[in-house]
């Protein structure tokens, strides 16, 4: 008897991803024939919003772009300025920079691994890398002022201080953190269930990958020991020691080796920054004073940030005024989420959608700004 | 009883009627467990999963995620709400089954937040929903969110709590201005068919 | 089929913390202080507020008006303009642009964060001369 | 002998007509070419210099010059160069050839700047509405679409409540004036 295909819309809501998207599928019985990918639900049109304000009421707003992760949002205007006005940024700045990227990749990453249990159903993931998760959250409240919008990163340098005993409590919680590790592990990561349904599963192909132009985790998975962070270093990631993790699998369970590799390696350079953060107090490069002067000279540039989920690349145009003529954001999840999601999905099951779409670190708000 | 508070008995001991007492109860009873559904319409989805998971743990006090619209007692909005995501929301709200109730986070749904000079997102929820509770805060913390859910229940007890009421009453209202934005691209007509007896058709 | 006894084992190895007292907040009993430096409501030092308008100049969500106060007795004698800021948390994104530019740090961000109402049109308000939600159903903590 | 970026560049010179290059930073450089010479530059870095992938197409609008600058950042994973292929496309009606049958993935970006800006690219297999729902009207990212007249024209802002908002300078003069005025008064 032949079967009829039926098409179904997997979203805009639904668990596994952090924003709404949705996902067309055409179903013969259970196995995905086509998927269109539609996305538009959070789109608020930053470009525009950025040409209407001066540098500094712009870096508030660019945060927003992202939200698992505002801060290498952040970290990537704030270098784009930079380079375009030309100015250098104390040390003691740059250290502080590098130790708040770590921590929102370890935090993006607790929120990744509660996504990718609570799309199995395995309820158990969430609840505690949410409830760990919080405890960065409570660092950054203490360093920042904020939870989850740092606006901590601006251009020229970063706009407080440590406070008083801030690297001690972080380094406790480093040390709580990599003692939980194991648990995750024996939870998650060697649960026969997640095996069954991780291995084989959304496999991309190395060529593939490459050619597309995917980045971050889901690159190093299929083997390729590409990271933005050794390849070209920015801050003081040409100072610390990590490795860069790779699996040669290529499926749901390398991403998930690979993301688990990466939370030891930024703990231990997290570990490296508390050592080694300057005492000095000069954390701001000297600028106007009124943020109508902060000219940026007409010119352009690309700076690129390596985020939890892979590299952000902002292109920047300045055009001689004010206000910068164009930022033109490009955040992993626009090749991965759409070009290569598509392709991915055919001829995988409907059950599989949703780990695939976390696996992948899909995450709607930056592909639509 | 150990779950009727200092609060709840007061208002007790003031009814009058027998039928106020029902009414009472009836409050009591909705109150004690909200099913809900977090639309992550904007930022604010990222404050929900500390919310309900251990950290903060809603279920205390009653709140607990809605598998879909149907089984679901209240709609929380968190964020800004793009044209096509309010389309979206408005029929998810109006196949929820009533009692139904909307919580709305942050500044954005209050009067444009941010995004004021925005080309794609909605200034006012209000205009286009009716809005229970509304949360202050950019994002409001778990703490504020579970703030929001005792008004909430606060609000349900009292009886006052008519978000589909209202909604249903001043509907009229309501589509005008949802047709301000949607233009002839309005939703179809059958996802309020008590409102369109004739079938619908705008 | 082969049986994964160690990853069965592992995974059932988390029950263990069905024993031990639960990580989770208990809000409404017991309250965790915001951090120092925290960015929660405003409040304004009218005594010292000099009606500069640089809060006003630098916020692009347009959340801050300069307005005249109720009573012109508490303000500072140096205010030029005679004029506060007026706050609108329908806009405001706390990033505390407003109170890094103030020269006279009068405006500061609290620690208060809770701030729920039943209406829309309450989000306005004039820190210093006003109580954050002192009418009726209305939340402030 | 070592790649540089120089070398690059002067190897593409001899090869195509490149009406203007610069090196930006360490590892990234910026070449200027005519709209014919495109494909032909972009083929070239694909597949002789091995550039593996297209890390987006960069749009910005120089209204007062009347043209759309688009920029094709190719990036190599091996040399890790990125490198701009600029050229330049009148604001109204321009058309680009689509280069998604050199990387695949140029079909989003090239969706999303034929919505936002309004360049047409023919051969885009998937040219259809991308963010936007029933848009009418101006494509919202160019310079001279006004989306605070937008905002008043189809939103509403609540306006309840924020009555009475002054002008600082002009209270401020006024202020200085009736200041003046007490002071002659007392003279007098």
């Amino acid at each position: 008897m032949a079967q009829d295909i039926i098409t179904i819309f997997h979203g805009p809501q639904h668990p596994g991803i952090t924003g709404n998207m949705s996902v067309e599928l055409d179903l013969l019985g259970e196995t995905i024939k086509r998927a269109e990918t539609h996305v538009g639900y959070l789109h608020r049109g930053f470009e525009k919003m950025i040409e209407r304000r001066t540098v500094l009421q712009a870096f508030t707003i660019v945060c927003r772009i992202c939200v698992p992760e505002p801060d290498p949002n952040e970290e990537n205007f704030a270098r784009g300025v930079e380079e375009l006005m030309g100015l250098e940024v104390p040390e003691k700045a740059k250290w502080l920079r590098t130790m708040v990227l770590e921590m929102a990749r370890l935090q993006a990453q607790m929120l990744w691994f509660a996504g990718q249990g609570g799309s199995l159903g395995h309820y158990i993931s969430p609840q505690w890398a949410v409830a760990d998760r919080d405890l960065i959250l409570d660092l950054f409240e203490e360093l920042t002022g904020g939870r989850v919008y740092h606006m901590y990163i601006t251009p020229g340098g970063v706009r407080r201080d440590l406070p008083e005993g801030f690297l001690g409590r972080l380094g406790h919680f480093l040390d709580y953190l990599e003692s939980r590790l194991p648990e995750y592990d024996n939870m998650l990561l060697r649960n026969p269930v997640f095996l069954e349904r991780a291995r084989g599963v959304g496999i991309i192909d190395p060529a593939t990958a490459r050619e597309y132009g995917v980045v971050g985790p889901n690159l190093r998975a299929c083997g390729f020991m590409n990271d933005i962070r050794k390849d070209e270093p920015y801050e003081m990631y040409g100072e610390v020691d990590f490795i860069v993790p790779t699996e040669t699998s290529g499926d749901v369970y390398g991403r998930a080796m690979v993301r688990r590799a990466e939370i030891e390696q930024s703990i231990s350079i997290l570990r490296q920054i508390i050592r080694r953060m300057p005492a000095e107090k000069e954390i701001m490069a000297v600028l106007p004073k009124n943020h109508r002067k902060w000219e940026v000279p007409k010119g352009d540039t690309l700076v690129k940030t390596e985020s939890a989920r892979g590299e952000y690349s902002y292109y920047m145009v300045g055009d001689g005024t004010d206000k910068l003529r164009r930022v033109q954001v490009k955040g992993p999840s626009a090749v991965h989420a759409i070009t290569l999601l598509e392709e991915m999905l055919v001829d995988s099951q409907l059950s599989d959608v949703a780990m695939i779409m976390n696996s992948l670190g899909t995450n709607p708000p930056e592909i639509e700004r | 009883m150990d779950n009727l508070n200092k609060k709840d008995k007061a208002q007790l001991k003031e009814l009058k009627s027998p039928m106020a007492v029902v009414d009472w109860a009836v409050n009591w009873f909705r109150k004690q467990s909200i099913f809900m559904l977090a639309y992550g319409t904007g930022c604010g989805a990222i404050e929900i999963p500390p919310t309900v998971t251990a950290r903060y743990d809603a279920e205390r006090f009653g709140v607990r995620g809605a598998a879909t619209p149907r089984q679901a007692d209240v709609i929380v909005l968190s964020g800004y709400l793009a044209v096509k995501t309010l389309k979206r929301v408005i029929r998810t709200y109006e196949q929820m089954q009533e009692p139904k109730y909307v919580i709305a986070l942050g500044s954005c749904p209050i009067n444009g937040g941010m995004y004021w000079d925005s080309y794609n997102t909605i200034k006012q929820l209000d205009r286009y929903l009716p809005v229970d509770v509304t949360v202050a805060g950019c994002m409001p913390r778990p703490e504020a969110v579970l703030e929001g859910f005792m008004a909430l229940k606060d609000k349900i007890q009292r009886g006052e709590a008519e978000g589909a009421r209202d909604y249903r009453d001043n509907i009229e209202k309501y589509k005008n201005n949802q047709k301000e934005i949607f233009g002839d691209k309005m939703l179809p007509g059958y996802t309020c068919d008590w409102y369109f007896s004739d079938g619908g058709s705008f | 089929m082969k049986i994964d006894i160690k990853g069965i084992w592992g995974a059932l190895s988390s029950l263990k913390y069905l024993f031990q007292p639960p990580g989770t907040l208990r809000y409404p009993d017991v309250k965790k202080e915001a951090a120092d430096g925290y960015r929660g409501f405003h409040d304004n030092d009218l005594s010292k507020c000099i009606g500069c308008g640089m809060c006003e100049d630098i916020c692009m969500n347009l959340a801050i008006d300069m307005v005249k106060p109720k009573s012109e007795a508490y303000l500072n004698a140096k205010n030029g303009s005679g004029l506060i800021p007026r706050l609108d948390y329908g806009r405001c994104c706390w990033c505390s642009l407003c109170t890094d530019v103030c020269p006279v740090n009068s405006l500061k961000l609290t620690k208060n964060y809770v701030y729920v109402s039943e209406d829309m049109n309450r989000f306005i308000y004039t820190p210093g001369e006003e109580k954050l939600g002192k009418r009726e159903k209305e939340t402030v903590k | 002998m070592t790649e540089t970026i120089d070398n690059l560049l002067e190897r593409i010179g001899r090869n195509f007509q490149i009406t203007g290059q610069e090196v930006k930073k360490a590892g990234l450089a910026a070449l200027h070419c005519s709209q014919e010479q495109l494909h032909g530059v972009l083929i070239y870095l694909k597949e002789v210099e091995k550039f593996d992938t297209l890390t987006m197409i960069g749009c910005a609008d120089w209204i007062e010059d009347d043209y759309f600058e688009l920029s094709y950042m190719a990036y190599s994973f091996t040399t890790f160069f990125t490198v701009m292929v600029k050229i330049r496309v009148s604001r109204d009606g321009s058309s680009v050839p689509t280069v998604e049958g050199i990387w695949r993935q140029a079909r989003t970006f090239e969706r999303e700047i034929h919505e936002m800006f309004g360049v047409d690219f023919p051969g885009n297999t998937r040219l259809k509405e991308f963010f936007l729902e029933n848009w009418q009207g101006m494509p919202p990212m160019k310079r001279d679409f006004d989306t605070v007249q937008f905002v008043k024209d189809h939103y509403k802002l609540r306006e309840e409540g924020r009555e009475g908002a002054c002008n600082v300078s002009v209270e401020r003069k006024k202020r200085i004036d009736a200041k003046k005025l007490e002071l002659k008064k007392e003279g007098e």
